[in-house]
């Protein structure tokens, strides 16, 4: 165990770096900050170097990015172009409000699908399961945007039950984790579904059933267990997938979070912000993506002696 | 033998729904959208500032009423099928063909490929995914080209993940191990024993990445970064209309209805399909 | 008493004023911050820190007598010390780090005459000038305070002499201030303002009709009827500085031939346009500015649509059916968006087949403009903040700046530089008019309006008077 | 299922009766019924047996006394169940109710099924998983539960129960999961026990252990048993009663002794005919085929005919195996070293004569199918020279090594398993003439696969079915077919008749001899089944933990065992008749494991030659070795 998790933090950290590389590379292809920076005014050439040079652009590549890892092994990112705030305190602010949401968002998914899942799985092949396929198709039918500005419309606008933006109290986050719930549960319905189905067909079931134990504890003990295998893995991957789409629900519901902080840096070409946040991200998925390996082992003890 | 009859019998029948259903919807949607030049010859485009924003059912001329620049929601949706679904479609079948090409070669022949495909796919997946999308279009600049090969570049990798593993799990099974004991090559264990047998899940996951991708465009179009707006797409419809959600529903809901529809009925199609390509008739599982 | 709350949709990072050329900025710290001149609602130029001025010596030398008994937020005193402070940050080196320092180039340096006087000296004419001194750069900020805590603390914890003061500070946020009672042009009537940051325009819209801000101030003009619907809401709508005009490409395509361009311009019935996709708030313009402006000719007409000629022309030209006219634009620009579908619709009844590239913002901004990459046209939306002519046409028309990429007019250019050197506002203004025919003349662009600046405002704002340049001042007003 | 109806039973009445039980399955139109109106009963401390080939409704019935067929979509459409629970009124579980079900599934009657490796839930310890029934029957503490599964633990003979407590099932071999499984089943004193082929995917001694272990609890605690089996032998060992089951209906109900002595419906004829009886070939230097009975139309007919395999040439072998060896690598360190090793061949030699079938056999795990594998060229040898005709293997090019592949074949164990289920069989067959480019025209290549379906009885129609669509004995015949189709001239049967029943084995069987005799084939059969063994093979190599310990003509292992090993797999075998004394034979502990750590090599036994041709390890040697 202990080599296996050696092993992965040594993968993670080559990967690490090479997400570095390449955001770091790419962002400095997109666009010039120093422009950026000055807006549409009149610009001469020396006003841009003279920019370039206080941002410390006018250094090589090499330079620019080595010192942004050495940077990194102190906690230290750099200083936001825009203002001076260092990106450690911008990201130490917005990376617990992406976390608590995206987690938020996997736990509602979570509780919403297992159930549908697994009674969709139970009742397979009529109208039941029918229905919970075709119903969780629709959340991949409208983009995220649309559901969470539709939400925003009937829970805040018409109802005037939640507030419609910001990071306030925990009715905040109803609407924003429902929206990329949503999302993640028609994938997920589908997931528990297909592997609760192979999981009841296994004899130990029958083996629970045999014994006299209730419905709810055959299902929910002996067979959840046994299906989560493949659900924790998905929503290792789907981590990755959910801090992407969580850059469009901040926007729409204005959420003081990563997605937010690096999408405005794309936008101002804020090196530092940019890589900081999107290297902290990168790490963040690496981090679940290993604790979903170690969780594995906790669900099946088969994973955990090899 | 009554066994297999009487479950092929049931299994017909919740098929046929799916297949009904299915080809109902995906294929009222694909023949709309081909023959959408000779029902809106004016593909969508026709403006008429003094008839903006129309709702449906009022006028006969716009059953689905009118867009902001008086444009008919009904043709445009249906012209808005062909880019979507061309986005849709041809991101999805690209990477399939890469991802699945990569897959069987990592998976089967395992070594370095497999390392650089693993590495390749852990580091894809430690990257957000539209902020890439962002820095990407801006640096290629956007177009539907550019955006088809961007979901291609960087969906290839799951179909690559899901095949190595399904390879990894066949390679070791009795039937491939009796190809090899009759001395068939590799080429021909790849081709005609593994890929059938991966189809199912690529299936289900390309119906998914369908839905996926024709959204993806209208989120890069909510972000500024979509394609061009007089090429009418359901995503890019879906962008525009958001500032009419109050106003003028009908100018978002109808293209989020079409997607609705052909997403159900290719996820649809992809169950039947799964089904029907793996003879044993395991039903969906 | 009470607060008000305003959502813009950047956070500008840094509240010193010589960091930034974001409008955003400009909305909240105009209620921190001070200049020696100011502008009211009306864009006219007032006394703002300095209360009268005269100009010296062949105008290269401008004295301001300075208002008396001003203090900034922290205590320190307002005087020529400070002045001459703010003005050497601007023109020195922490000013080469910012945007800010380019617009002031003019100035030589500040002189300290007395405690409540200095002088500008010039190092060459600025006529601008004063309207600058209102402008984000000029912006009085307290030496003693900076020197002490230094340009960093000062960014995130601006101190200004302006009614409201300081509070807290959320990046990406929130801003909040508070009434400045001993503020020289008299105490604030609400207690406290806050300025939350809002990127997108339907969560600005959902806050204000939920009634949690009483400003918005991102409204695509697409959602200006559910703000007039709702019934706690007033739309307002005023002339602002903001002009559009789809710029030309001289140099390639079929834009290359001056009857084409006119033809195109003659052919796009901008009216409609106005009246249908800006629902109104906006103006036709004939050249690429505001009726605000400083060398706005009223004798300049729009061309008028003429569809029929407009073919006639382009048959002449021979330009063959269906050429390609792409049109570059700004992919967040929602309200464009639909305008430039609109104008494409008429081009594509011209018979021309016009095409669509949607750019992200800097991108279009610093690669594709600037190098020359864009298609036949490309959106550009201007805002004439210093509301002259000037600001606007020296940078479109002059040869090598980098809002002309294409052009290269020595009669343009002579005229450009002419009319930056004098100060004689009627031969500076005669030479201005000049420029507007002879670019009209040229069809350089296709001028297509003067956008309306539009809020939304929730009705318990009261003594509200909406700036057209969207820099607010909140002393009036009270809130029920 | 409304109306719970409560019968009166006297005192002294069966424990069980089924009455007129049908189950059906698929919906009310197409409906499948699995089982037809069967009754029996079932007497108190009594065993059971219900028999019947694959797919005959055993399981069903079993299920459908519990009311388990409510979760496979099944249905009882008639009938009734009475059970007399040990208080209270009898009870027709056809119509109780959900809660007293519960109370009696797992406490009154409780089951234990066929495959251990699948019938205990991987992410629970065993404590647990025992503990559960008893917190939820006999509402014990936790603490107290888990005090008495380490006792029950201890009563199926479980060393070490108290750690075994802890430990997760896939830690347990198969024979102690079916032992946890048993402890489970009885943890609540059940009234009655159904055991569904407890021991079917067991090995021979550890079937064995099992079968003694249920009849001594079985003694001790007075539990009545239904033991659901197809293995006549086993029937024999342990059934008081038995119920023929035939196509979802009961052919005939009888005591043991009747049953094998003077068995009534033709089927039961038919499947004890079937019986391959150890013994039956005592004193014939040759192996046999003999006709076998099967149920044609309802009417038993005799297939077959008796021939005496004199096939084999003795001549030049065909396959000379000299000192093979195949270690695969399993545990390894952090940086890659390798730190265990499974030896799974060491040092094997033997050879093979055309025409000859040459039978490995040997508990799980000793390396038999290895031994397949290599030869097929599916796993590289550690060491170890093979010449196939004369040559050398190992300095063969590869295009030699290919032409191989034609010569031997390989029919694997699971004959489902080994088709392509994507394919047609069709398909299947025709793919070695494909590969070896054998035939080139397509109407040639459906011709010649049409006459191997033939040779192997299947019909031309056949082609165009995928696997699915067969039975277990005609996919085997596939499998054979596709065998056939390169010509080869060793085919490799690797346990290729273990999964079947005993009549379509016996067929399998005779239609491998009968091919033999027309294509003068050669055989390594590999099994571990020693009936079948006795019947097919001219000599027999038996094999322990990677090392031949007994090689020699059938007749002389059989009838001379020399080596422990070899006689204690003979001793395991249950005896299909019933008037055999039940011997508790004491065959105990698991067989050792074949892994090493690197570095510690087995010893290599030396063997000697007790007859001509026959050779038998040294023991004294193989103790050492394995200790
Ligand atoms: N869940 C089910 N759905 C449909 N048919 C079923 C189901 N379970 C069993 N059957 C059918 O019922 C019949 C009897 O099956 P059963 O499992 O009782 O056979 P069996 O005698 O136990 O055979 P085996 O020796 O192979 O275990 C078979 O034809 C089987 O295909
Ligand atoms: N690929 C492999 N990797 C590691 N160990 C293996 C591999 N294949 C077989 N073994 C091990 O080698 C030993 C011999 O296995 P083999 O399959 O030859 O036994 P067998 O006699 O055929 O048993 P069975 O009757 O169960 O098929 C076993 O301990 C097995 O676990
Ligand atoms: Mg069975
Ligand atoms: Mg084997």
């Amino acid at each position: 165990m202990a080599g296996f998790i050696l092993k992965r933090l040594l993968q993670a950290i080559f990967v690490v770096l090479a997400v570095t590389l390449i955001v770091s590379f790419a962002i400095r292809l997109s666009g010039d900050p120093a422009i950026m920076l000055t807006g549409a005014g009149s610009v001469t050439e020396q006003d841009l170097q003279n920019i370039r040079k206080a941002l410390g652009l006018d250094r090589p590549f090499a330079v620019q990015y080595l010192g942004f890892l050495k940077g990194i092994f102190v906690g230290d990112f750099g200083r936001s172009f825009m203002g001076g705030t260092p990106v450690s305190l911008l990201i130490s602010k917005a990376l617990p409000a992406t976390l608590l949401l995206a987690f938020t968002s996997l736990l509602t998914s979570i509780v919403l699908s297992v159930p549908l899942g697994i009674y969709a799985a139970v009742n397979r092949g009529r109208w039941p399961d029918q229905l919970v396929r075709v119903i969780s198709l629709v959340g991949l039918s409208f983009p995220n945007f649309w559901l969470a500005i539709m939400m925003v419309l009937f829970f805040s606008i018409t109802l005037g039950l939640l507030p419609p933006s910001g990071m306030e109290g925990p009715e905040s986050f109803i609407m924003p984790a429902l929206t990329m719930a949503i999302i993640l549960t028609a994938t997920n319905v589908r997931l528990v579904r297909t592997s609760m189905l192979e999981t009841l067909s296994q004899q130990y079931i029958m083996v629970a059933r045999s014994k006299g134990l209730k419905d709810r504890v055959v299902l929910y003990k002996h067979a959840l267990r046994n299906s989560a295998i493949p659900l924790v893995t998905y929503i290792g991957l789907q981590f990755g997938g959910l801090i992407g789409g969580i850059v469009i629900v901040e926007r729409v519901f204005n959420w003081p979070g990563m997605g937010t902080l690096a999408f405005d840096a794309i936008s101002a070409r804020d090196y530092p912000v940019l890589q900081g946040s999107i290297t902290v991200l990168a790490l963040f998925i690496v981090l679940i993506n290993l604790l979903v390996d170690i969780a594995y082992g906790l669900i099946d003890p088969r994973i955990r002696t090899e | 033998m009554a066994t297999v009859q009487a479950a092929r019998s049931t299994r017909w029948r919740f098929r046929s729904f799916e297949l009904i259903v299915g080809v109902l919807l995906t294929g009222g949607m694909t023949l709309a959208v081909l023959f959408s030049s000779v029902l809106f010859p004016d593909g969508g485009e026709s403006m008429d500032l003094m008839a903006r924003l129309i709702p449906p059912f009022e006028s006969p001329a716009h059953i689905l009423g009118t867009d902001p620049l008086g444009r008919d929601v009904l043709a445009r949706v249906i012209v808005g099928g062909k880019i979507s679904l061309m986005v849709g479609v041809l991101s999805v079948i690209g990477a399939v063909i890469l991802g699945t090409l990569v897959g069987l070669v990592a998976g089967y022949y395992r070594g370095v490929a497999e390392i650089l495909l693993m590495r390749f796919a852990d580091i894809q997946l430690a990257l957000p995914f539209i902020l890439i999308a962002i820095m990407f279009l801006a640096i290629l600049g956007t177009g539907i080209d550019k955006v088809i090969f961007f979901m291609i570049v960087a969906q290839w990798v799951q179909y690559a993940r899901l095949v190595r593993g399904s390879v990894l799990a066949l390679r070791d099974r009795e039937f491939i191990l009796s190809a090899r004991a009759i001395g068939v090559g590799n080429l021909r264990i790849i081709f005609q024993h593994i890929l059938p047998n991966v189809l199912g899940p690529i299936v289900i996951l390309m119906t998914l990445n369908v839905a996926n991708n024709i959204l993806l465009e209208s989120s890069l179009t909510f972000l500024g970064l979509g394609v061009d707006p007089l090429i009418p797409s359901w995503g890019g419809m879906l962008a525009d209309g958001r500032t009419y959600l109050q106003s003028a529903w009908w100018v978002s809901v109808f293209p989020g209805l079409a997607i609705m529809f052909t997403v159900l009925g290719l996820n649809l199609l992809g169950d039947w399909l799964r089904d029907y390509l793996d003879p044993t008739g395991q039903t969906s599982k | 008493a009470g607060t008000v709350t305003v959502a813009v949709a950047l956070d500008p990072g840094s509240w010193d004023p010589i960091d930034t050329f974001i409008v955003d900025w400009a909305s909240a710290a105009t209620n921190i911050f001070d200049g020696l001149t100011s502008r009211g609602p009306d864009m006219k130029l007032k006394p703002g820190l300095a209360t009268s001025w005269e100009f010296l010596d062949n105008n290269s030398r401008i004295r301001f007598k300075l208002r008396e008994n001003v203090k900034f937020h922290n205590g320190e005193p307002f005087n020529a010390a400070a002045v001459k402070f703010t003005f050497d940050r601007l023109l020195g080196e922490e000013g080469k780090k910012g945007p800010q320092q380019s617009n002031y180039n003019a100035i030589e340096r500040v002189e300290v005459v007395d405690d409540n006087t200095v002088d500008f000296i010039m190092k060459q004419p600025d006529p601008v000038l004063l309207t600058k001194l209102a402008g984000y750069g000029g912006m009085i900020v307290p030496p003693k305070y900076i020197q002490e805590k230094g340009d960093e603390y000062f960014n995130t914890h601006p101190v200004g002499t302006g009614p409201f003061k300081f509070v807290e500070y959320n990046p990406k946020i929130s801003l909040s201030l508070e009434a400045f009672p001993e503020h020289w042009g008299g105490a604030p009537k609400i207690d406290k303002l806050v300025f939350r940051m809002i990127a997108e325009a339907n969560t600005q819209i959902a806050e204000l009709q939920a009634g949690r801000i009483d400003i918005a101030t991102l409204i695509p003009f697409g959602l200006a009827p559910t703000v007039e619907k709702s019934s706690n809401l007033n739309l307002v709508s005023i002339t602002g500085p903001t002009t559009v005009a789809l710029r030309l490409n001289t140099k390639n395509g079929i834009t290359k031939d001056v009857n084409v361009r006119k033809a195109m311009i003659m052919g796009i019935d901008r009216d409609a346009i106005i009246k249908a996709v800006l629902l109104g708030h906006a103006k036709p313009i004939a050249s690429f500015q505001a009726d605000l402006s400083f060398g706005y000719d009223p004798n300049l007409k729009p061309v008028p649509f003429d569809l029929a000629k407009a073919k006639q022309i382009l048959k002449d030209a021979g330009v063959p059916a269906g050429a390609p006219v792409k049109i570059d634009f700004r992919g967040n620009d929602a309200t464009f968006r639909e305008v430039a579908q609109a104008a494409a619709g008429y081009l594509q009844a011209l018979g021309l087949k016009p095409s669509l590239q949607p750019y992200e913002t800097p991108v279009l901004l610093n690669d594709i403009i600037p190098n020359g990459k864009t298609g036949e046209a490309w959106h550009n939306a201007w805002g004439g903040w210093t509301f002259d002519y000037d600001n606007t046409a020296y940078l479109m028309y002059h040869s090598g700046e980098k809002w002309n990429p294409y052009d290269n007019d020595p009669k343009l250019n002579t005229l450009l530089e002419k009319q930056r050197s004098i100060y004689d506002v009627k031969e500076r203004e005669k030479i201005l008019h000049e420029i507007g025919r002879y670019v009209a003349d040229q069809a350089l662009e296709i001028p297509l309006y003067n956008q309306n600046t539009i809020y939304g405002v929730n009705k318990r704002l009261q003594n509200f008077d909406p700036p057209a340049d969207r820099r607010f001042r909140f002393t009036d007003v009270t809130v029920n | 299922m409304s109306g719970e109806t409560v019968k009166h039973v006297p005192v002294g009445e069966p424990l069980l009766s089924v009455r007129s039980l049908s189950v059906e399955f698929g919906s009310a139109e197409g409906a499948f019924r699995a089982v037809k109106n069967v009754s029996f009963d079932v007497q108190p401390g009594k065993t059971l047996a219900v028999v019947g080939e694959s797919g005959s409704g055993k399981s069903v019935t079993s299920l459908a006394i519990m009311r388990l067929t409510d979760y496979t979509g099944g249905r009882i459409s008639s009938g009734e169940v009475l059970f007399r629970p040990s208080k209270g009124q009898a009870l027709d579980l056809v119509h109780a109710a959900d809660t007293s079900l519960r109370s009696i599934r797992g406490n009154e009657i409780a089951m234990i099924f066929q495959e251990p490796m699948t019938s205990l839930n991987p992410v629970f310890t065993v404590g647990n998983q025992i503990a559960e029934t008893l917190v939820l029957h006999e509402g014990l503490s936790a603490r107290e539960a888990l005090a008495r599964a380490e006792a029950l633990l201890e009563k199926v003979r479980l060393p070490d129960a108290k750690k075994l407590l802890d430990r997760y099932p896939h830690q347990l071999s198969g024979g102690m999961r079916q032992r946890v499984m048993i402890a489970m089943a009885l943890a609540c004193n059940p009234k009655l026990l159904i055991a569904d082929e407890p021991t079917t995917a067991l090995d021979v001694t550890i079937q064995a252990q099992i079968l003694n272990i249920i009849r001594d609890l079985q003694q001790e605690m007075g539990t009545a048993v239904i033991f659901i089996t197809h293995d006549m032998g086993v029937v024999a060992e342990m059934a008081d009663d038995v119920v023929v089951m035939w196509k979802g209906e009961k052919v005939e109900e009888a005591p043991v002794r009747e049953i094998f002595a003077a068995p009534k419906h033709p089927y039961t004829r038919a499947l004890l005919s079937a019986v391959p009886r150890l013994g039956s070939m005592t004193g014939q230097p040759l192996p046999k085929r003999t006709p076998v009975i099967v149920i044609e139309d309802g009417a038993p007919k005799e297939v077959g005919e008796t021939h005496v395999q004199d096939t084999a040439d003795y001549a030049k072998p065909i396959l000379q195996v000299d000192k093979m060896t195949t270690r695969f690598d399993v545990g390894k360190t952090f940086f890659g070293r390798v730190t265990h090793r499974v030896h799974a061949v060491e040092e094997v030699s033997f050879d093979i004569y055309p025409g000859e079938t040459l039978a490995l056999v040997g508990e799980s795990g000793s390396g038999k199918s290895t031994i397949g594998r290599t030869l097929q060229q599916l796993i590289e040898p550690t060491g170890g020279t093979v010449r196939f005709d004369g040559h050398d293997m190992g300095s063969m090019s590869s295009a030699e090594r290919r032409r191989l592949k034609q010569e031997i074949q390989y029919i694997f164990q699971d004959p489902f398993a080994s088709l392509d289920p994507r394919h047609t069989i069709g398909f299947s067959v025709a793919e070695p003439i494909v590969v070896h480019n054998l035939l080139q025209d397509r109407k040639a290549i459906d011709r010649r696969v049409q006459e191997l379906l033939d040779q192997v009885g299947l019909l031309p129609q056949h082609a165009k079915r995928y696997p699915h669509e067969f039975s277990g004995g005609q996919r085997q015949r596939v499998c054979i077919a596709r065998a056939l189709a390169s010509n080869p001239k060793l085919i490799i049967a690797d346990e290729s008749v273990s999964a079947l029943d005993v009549s379509i084995q016996a067929q399998i069987v005779n239609l491998l001899m009968e091919l033999q005799q027309q294509k003068d084939l050669s055989y390594l059969f590999i099994t571990h089944d020693m009936a079948v063994v006795e019947k097919i093979s001219h000599r027999v190599a038996v094999m322990y933990l990677g090392q031949i310990v007994e090689i020699g003509t059938r007749q002389a292992v059989f009838e001379n065992p020399q080596h422990s090993y070899t006689r204690k797999l003979l001793a395991a075998v249950p005896i299909a008749d019933p008037a055999r004394e039940r011997a508790k034979r004491l065959i105990e502990g698991e067989i050792p494991s074949a892994v090493r750590p690197v570095g510690q090599e087995p010893l290599i036994h030396r063997m000697r030659e007790v007859e001509p041709g026959h050779w038998v390890a040294i023991e004294a040697d193989l103790l050492r070795g394995a200790a």
